[in-house]
């Protein structure tokens, strides 16, 4: 830990950053969209990059797992073909919060060592990415302190902490080295800047409003006790399954496939898509059958697919905190406080 | 002799023409309009003064931005909401496009086949695939402007009262104008095609309507003037305009000071010609268009015109535009009883739309006047007049002669029995 | 399958725009017409035929007198596609349903209304059986083209019926909800790619309701956004009248339910965490 | 983005179907029909009975289908397809020379090594004969190193029967009992009708000493089937499931196939009756 080494920036430096970056091949970060809202995107202007937001709509996960993505190219027969489409053209992804970045970290073992299989276009693009982390303040819908994941710098190669009127860059692998050493100005940060960039992880703990009523450590188990609970058939008669909290969420890794043709009808692409187990037709099978019929099924699971099934696989509940599902649901429907009405009734029986 | 068109072909809608000739002599000859009502009169009472212009735009799938336009326009008439600079401009510029396209989509597809002397363009998507290709260039460019604007040309999306609820993208714009510059080409080619295509001759003079402006040439705004030289204020078209019923037409008929009369692109050159765009006035005189013309048949070559004059339009539109720079615009409305008039240039001519709204912003009446409507009773009187003159040729001649007359007056019918 | 596949388009009450969505395409049109043989359009073409296998029919019911020639499409027809609002949903001139007929003819025509002919505003399918529903108001362009490879294939269209949320939300858009306005785009079906919200502007319901909406969340969050009941179904009504969506609006009181479990503000609500 | 590039490699093949042939097709009743394929070169699929493969109808789409012939089956394999949807009708108008895709061979298989020197209880019911096929196959191709072999199968109709003069060949063999039932019995059916639990009282089992796989269509059928099961004594964890859901990728990355916390495409689809009580929403 000694050898990283912690230069500060000027903001000057964090743009000369960004244009280098920008010149040396793609670049996503965030930028505004609409009236108050940020995407991370393939930005051609590095000066629109925002420097400073809370969440965006889609996490960074896009960079590595595209929304859409066509990962086969075919031709029918006679002469069938069919060739893999992996990109993996080095690039440079800005920005990213800590939450998002313990998110990678999950997706890399979701996509890529879980089932000792590896997804191809997954890992490509993941290899392909330098990631430049950045430090950031939550707002009432985030919780990373919960779910431990608001000091996360693995999966960074790079990152940045506002301090005073700079930033203090923490290089956290040789490519993050590569992308900053030289090209950009920056002495070593003092001990009171580091102190000063050690502060936030404080701050952001007495910031956040909105927690976890448990350790993570019992959480799999209270859920389990209330698999019955209510508060599924509750949710239920609120929630749209309108799929979006599973879109933006940056743990989530559902696809879906279909094959398009050209107009040629003769070739075409095999394409995925972000799915979503709150769809009425996610668990439907020949029957039909459907295995989470009832919306408070489909509720139901979403919440224990996070905080039960993978969390006793990995080890981490599948969430990070980032908020994005709460302050998306247009029924307003909160990650936290059904899961917090789930453990509060689990205890109560317990008692 | 009975000549019976039904479901005319190559029009928008359904219309039948109905002819008799007794020994030489016309019995009678009309345009039937037997197009379903679909009452958006009615559908629109009752509705949020927000909902009424996501509404209006669905009379009409060829000349949806006219009717968000016009719509818009009463309404804001209505709850007395001033837009700005820029939203005029942007609307204008939607004009542009949805004349350029809607235009294109008559002078190829619908009429260009009877002086080729072909049932539709199909066959030439073989024989001649440049002239198709064409054809869908423009009148994509047209559709891609207003994407550019409104995100979708055909019910635009986001154009409210007041203004838009997102500017359009700078570079996007900036891209169309290269789009555009191209292609002044294919409207070259299409004046060439039109000077040498023969447009019958017949001549009926007759009264043509059309907004008037003294700056430029009128699609979005301006007072309502006939040739004759009079004039009515856009909120005082009753005092000038009545429309009508007659028992062979779903949509109403309509007169201007007590006859028929004729609007669109003909009417629009013959009274603000000097208002078009220089290179629009040069295509004029290439394609032999000399005010005021009185052949209804030179209404599609009108179109050309505007064609041209439309693609010039929009490029300096786009320019001043530019720069000016765009910027997010919010507009505070609160609603109010009133009524307001909106009139505008559609394609095919003179549209106005008039509501009434409740101190909630309730609409709770509403009146469209539609160009096609307007000009249905000069297009019986023509059919009269011109059946007169060629009442010597065949059966088939005559009819298809009949069609050609319909079809140069570019109806459009399903709007006109909205 | 023997020679090109013939095609023939037909409308009934619309506005066209569907139609001219396809004659918009352009290129892909024109790819399009190397695999089908248009024999009938009566928008862009004289030709007519009467022998065809696919019927691409715009427009809804709205007069008895109409319905024969609909028959007639079917009968021939192997495979019949709704086009449009209009066709599958009986578009947006369906709220003239909320009125008596003999009303709607006098606003128009006054006294001589009784020469005119209305009727109850119906989707196809109220009158025949429709093989492959394309909604939008108007259709969504790109929705067509893949609708004709399917058909072309002989492979089934599973029509989306995912919310306009799932375009929305992959698209990165701003949700109108965040501008505090309302949006039906949580219980309306998908497949325009979210073009409204593409512009921060509402979703109307132009695509009609998803298989399962869940209408009682829906009206709890449009009345907790000062909407009436009487407004809420008012908004519904513009193109999903023939859906009935007050049935499903009033079948649960799903705030009662809820809201004897834990006092008067609800636990689930994003301000309460 | 730009810069895509066509892979190569192993890791970047896991989703590119190899191209077979098919080298042989006939159809079985009304709705099934079963294909041989050929790998290239006459190349083994190497699978196990009970494992399935990704099929490719390019155009169409992918879909998991068991491989229905045994291992020991040199140079090609056998697929029974049941018509239902999209892939499943394009796939029954392919015929020989005729060429689709293939991945895997996907999931864990059924437990062939556990019912060595057992007697084997093998419960069917519709197109669940085909995955099972691979069992029976093999069995009889080492008959020796297994103990009875019965086979109970459900159809819903008379012409619903997979593999009739299998069924015969089967039958023939004195060391083996096969039973088939019919829901619904038509004109000219002499046989048994209900379905495939009302078999159960008709053959006697020594259930420590037998090990039962099953597949057997709809989850109501397999709630039944195992209580049968349990109440003749057979213990859960001689008692193999396999489970449908729909796939994607096959390889445990798309979601679609979890039940519980597994994933049916890389954790099964053969399950215990042991571990299918635990997993919630099996069946
Ligand atoms: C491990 C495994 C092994 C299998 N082995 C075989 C095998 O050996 N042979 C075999 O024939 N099948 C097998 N299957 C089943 C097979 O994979 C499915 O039947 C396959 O998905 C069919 O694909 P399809 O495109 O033809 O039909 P799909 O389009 O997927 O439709 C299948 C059925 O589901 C219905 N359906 C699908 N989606 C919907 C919807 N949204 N709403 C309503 N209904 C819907 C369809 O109407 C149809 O009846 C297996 C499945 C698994 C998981
Ligand atoms: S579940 Fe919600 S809060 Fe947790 S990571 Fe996903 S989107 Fe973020
Ligand atoms: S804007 Fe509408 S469609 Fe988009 S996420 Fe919000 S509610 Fe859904
Ligand atoms: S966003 Fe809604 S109203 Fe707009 S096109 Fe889509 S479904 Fe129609």
């Amino acid at each position: 830990m000694t050898a990283r080494r912690r230069a500060m920036l000027g903001e000057a430096d964090v743009w000369a950053l960004l244009e280098r970056a920008g010149k040396r091949g793609p670049l996503m970060a965030p930028v505004k969209r609409g009236r108050n809202s940020f995407a991370f995107e393939w930005v051609e202007d590095p000066g629109a990059v925002a420097l400073r937001y809370v969440r965006t709509v889609l996490p960074p996960k896009r960079a590595m797992f595209p929304e859409r993505e066509a990962f086969l190219r075919f031709r029918r027969p006679p002469g069938a073909g069919a060739e893999a489409v992996v990109s993996e053209e080095p690039y440079v992804l800005f920005g990213v919060h800590p939450c998002d970045l313990a998110a990678i970290n999950q997706l890399d073992w979701a996509m890529g060592r879980r089932h000792e299989v590896v997804d191809p276009n997954y890992v490509a693009r993941r290899g392909a990415a330098t990631i430049v982390g950045m430090e950031c303040l939550p707002d009432e819908y985030c919780f990373c302190p919960s779910v431990g994941t608001c000091d996360t710098r693995e999966g960074a190669d790079l990152f940045l902490t506002p301090v005073g009127s700079g930033y203090l860059a923490e290089v956290l692998t040789g490519k993050g080295r590569e992308l900053l050493d030289g090209r950009v100005s920056g002495r070593e940060a003092s001990s009171e800047e580091v102190g000063e960039a050690e502060a936030w992880s404080e701050t952001k703990r007495r910031m956040t409003s909105c927690q976890v009523d448990a350790e993570m450590g019992e959480l799999a188990d209270l859920l389990d006790s209330r698999y019955e609970s209510q508060v599924w058939e509750e949710t239920a008669l609120r929630c749209y399954s309108c799929g979006t909290c599973t879109i933006v969420c940056p743990t989530c890794f559902c696809y879906d496939v279909e094959d398009r043709l050209d107009l040629t009808l003769m070739s075409g692409t095999r394409e995925r898509e972000y799915d979503s187990c709150q769809y009425p037709d996610f668990a439907l099978v020949a029957g039909p059958h459907n295995f989470r019929e009832e919306r408070s099924d489909r509720v139901r699971h979403r919440w224990f697919r996070k905080f039960v099934r993978l969390l006793r696989e990995y080890g981490k509940p599948f969430c990070v905190g980032c908020g994005r599902c709460t302050q998306s649901c247009t029924a307003g429907i909160g990650l936290t406080s059904v899961l917090n009405a789930v453990i509060a009734e689990a205890r109560e029986s317990a008692a | 002799m009975e000549i019976q068109v039904e479901h005319i072909t190559r029009v928008e809608g359904h219309g039948n023409i109905l002819a008799s000739l007794q020994d030489g002599q016309i019995e009678r000859a009309l345009f039937e309009v037997v197009e379903a009502n679909r009452f958006f009169e009615a559908v629109v009472v009752g509705r949020d003064w927000e909902e009424v212009c996501h509404i209006a735009p669905r009379i009409c799938g060829i000349c949806a931005l006219s009717h968000s336009c016009v719509s818009l326009r009463a309404t804001e008439a209505a709850l007395g909401i001033e837009v700005s600079e820029q939203t005029k401009l942007l609307r204008r510029l939607i004009m542009d496009a949805e004349v350029m396209s809607s235009h294109a989509l008559h002078a190829y597809f619908l009429a260009a086949p009877d002086f080729l002397g072909l049932p539709s363009v199909m066959p030439l998507i073989r024989d001649d695939p440049e002239v198709v290709r064409r054809a869908f260039r423009i009148k994509k460019a047209g559709y891609e402007l207003g994407e550019v604007v409104v995100a979708r040309h055909t019910h635009p999306v986001g154009s409210v009262p007041g203004g838009f609820t997102q500017a359009p993208s700078v570079t996007a714009l900036e891209k169309m104008r290269g789009r555009l510059v191209d292609l002044r080409e294919d409207a070259a080619a299409t004046v060439e095609l039109y000077r040498k295509l023969k447009v019958p001759q017949f001549e009926r003079p007759t009264t043509y309507v059309s907004l008037r402006r003294p700056d430029y040439y009128a699609l979005y705004d301006g007072e309502i003037a006939s040739s004759s030289g009079d004039s009515v204020a856009g909120d005082r078209y009753e005092d000038a305009l009545r429309e009508y019923v007659v028992s062979h037409s779903t949509a109403k008929h309509a007169q201007w000071r007590g006859e028929t009369y004729m609007v669109g692109a003909l009417a629009r050159v013959n009274n603000n010609w000097r208002q078009l765009r220089p290179e629009a006035q040069e295509a004029m005189g290439a394609l032999g268009l000399n005010p005021a013309c009185h052949n209804p048949f030179m209404n599609t070559v009108a179109q050309v015109v505007e064609l041209v004059h439309c693609l010039e339009d929009s490029i300096a539109l786009i320019d001043e535009i530019g720069e000016r720079g765009l910027s997010e615009e919010e507009v505070e409305i609160e609603p109010r009883a009133g009524r307001g008039v909106g009139v505008v240039e559609a394609p095919r001519g003179l549209l106005i739309h008039d509501y009434w709204y409740d101190e909630q912003g309730r609409c709770t009446k509403a009146k469209c006047v539609i160009p096609t409507g307007q000009n249905l009773a000069n297009l019986d009187a023509d059919m009269q007049g011109y059946l007169a003159e060629i009442t010597d040729r065949s059966e088939d001649e005559i009819r298809l002669r009949l069609e050609m007359l319909v079809r140069a007056y570019d109806p459009c019918i399903s709007c006109s029995a909205h | 399958m023997g020679g090109k596949p013939r095609v023939a388009f037909f409308d009934f009450a619309c506005c066209e725009g569907c139609q001219l969505t396809v004659l918009g395409l352009g290129e892909p049109l024109i790819e399009l017409l190397e695999h089908v043989e248009v024999v009938t359009w009566r928008e862009a073409m004289s030709e007519k035929s009467e022998e065809f296998e696919v019927a691409v029919v715009e427009g809804s019911i709205t007069r008895d007198s109409d319905v024969p020639r609909l028959k007639r499409i079917r009968e021939q027809a192997s495979t019949l596609i709704a086009l449009g609002s209009c066709a599958t949903l009986g578009g947006p001139h369906v709220s003239a349903n909320r009125l008596d007929q003999s009303d709607l003819l006098t606003m128009v025509y006054g006294d001589r209304a009784r020469e005119f002919e209305a009727g109850e505003v119906r989707p196809l399918s109220a009158e025949v059986q429709v093989d492959i529903p394309i909604y939008g108001c108007p259709i969504n362009a790109d929705e067509f083209v893949s609708v004709m490879k399917h058909v072309l294939l002989g492979r089934p269209y599973r029509v989306p019926n995912q919310a306009v949320c799932h375009e929305c939300k992959l698209n990165q858009y701003e949700c109108v909800y965040d501008r505090r306005q309302i949006c039906l785009g949580p219980v309306t079906r998908c497949g325009c790619d979210a073009i409204c919200t593409s512009r921060g502007h509402r979703c109307f319901g132009c695509r009609g309701l998803v298989d399962d909406p869940n209408l009682n969340a829906a009206r709890e969050v449009l009345e907790e956004h000062g909407y009436r009941v009487e407004d809420i179904l008012s908004v519904f009504e513009l193109y999903a009248t023939w859906a009935r969506p007050e049935e499903g609006l009033g079948i649960v009181e799903p705030r009662a339910a809820v809201k004897s479990r834990k006092g008067s503000e609800p636990w689930r609500f994003r301000s309460s965490i | 983005m730009k810069g895509d590039r066509i892979g190569s490699g192993v890791e970047a093949g896991l989703y590119v179907p190899e191209i077979a042939t098919i080298v042989g097709a006939r159809d079985l009743t009304w709705q099934d029909r079963v294909f041989v394929v050929e790998l290239a070169g006459g190349r083994s699929l190497g699978h196990r009975p009970g494992q399935f493969v990704q099929l490719s109808v390019f155009g169409f789409g992918e879909a998991p289908i068991s491989v229905c012939s045994p291992p020991e089956k040199a140079g090609s394999f056998d697929l029974c397809v049941r018509k239902l949807g999209g892939l499943t009708k394009a796939l029954h108008g392919l015929g020989p020379g005729d060429e689709v895709g293939i991945r895997g061979p996907f999931g864990n298989g059924f437990p062939m090594k556990a019912m060595r020197g057992m007697d084997c209880l093998i419960v069917a019911g519709g197109i669940g004969l085909a995955p099972l096929r691979s069992v029976i196959d093999s069995i009889f191709l080492n008959r020796s190193e297994y103990g009875r072999l019965i086979l109970l199968y459900g159809t819903r109709s008379p012409r619903d029967i997979l593999f009739p003069e299998e069924l015969e060949a089967w039958s023939a063999d004195p060391r083996n009992e096969v039973l088939v039932t019919v829901d619904e019995a038509s004109e000219g059916w002499g046989g048994h009708a209900g379905v495939v639990t009302t078999l159960f009282p008709r053959v006697t089992i020594d259930p420590v000493r037998t090990v039962v796989v099953a597949l057997v269509g709809p989850p109501v059928m397999y709630r039944f089937v195992m209580a049968e099961l349990e109440a003749m004594g057979v213990p859960e964890d001689h008692m193999f499931f396999s489970l449908e859901r729909r796939m994607r990728c096959g390889v445990g990355k798309c979601g679609h196939c979890q039940v519980d916390g597994r994933c049916v495409c890389v954790d099964g689809p053969v399950f215990s009756a042991r571990e299918i009580k635990t997993m919630k929403e099996s069946v």
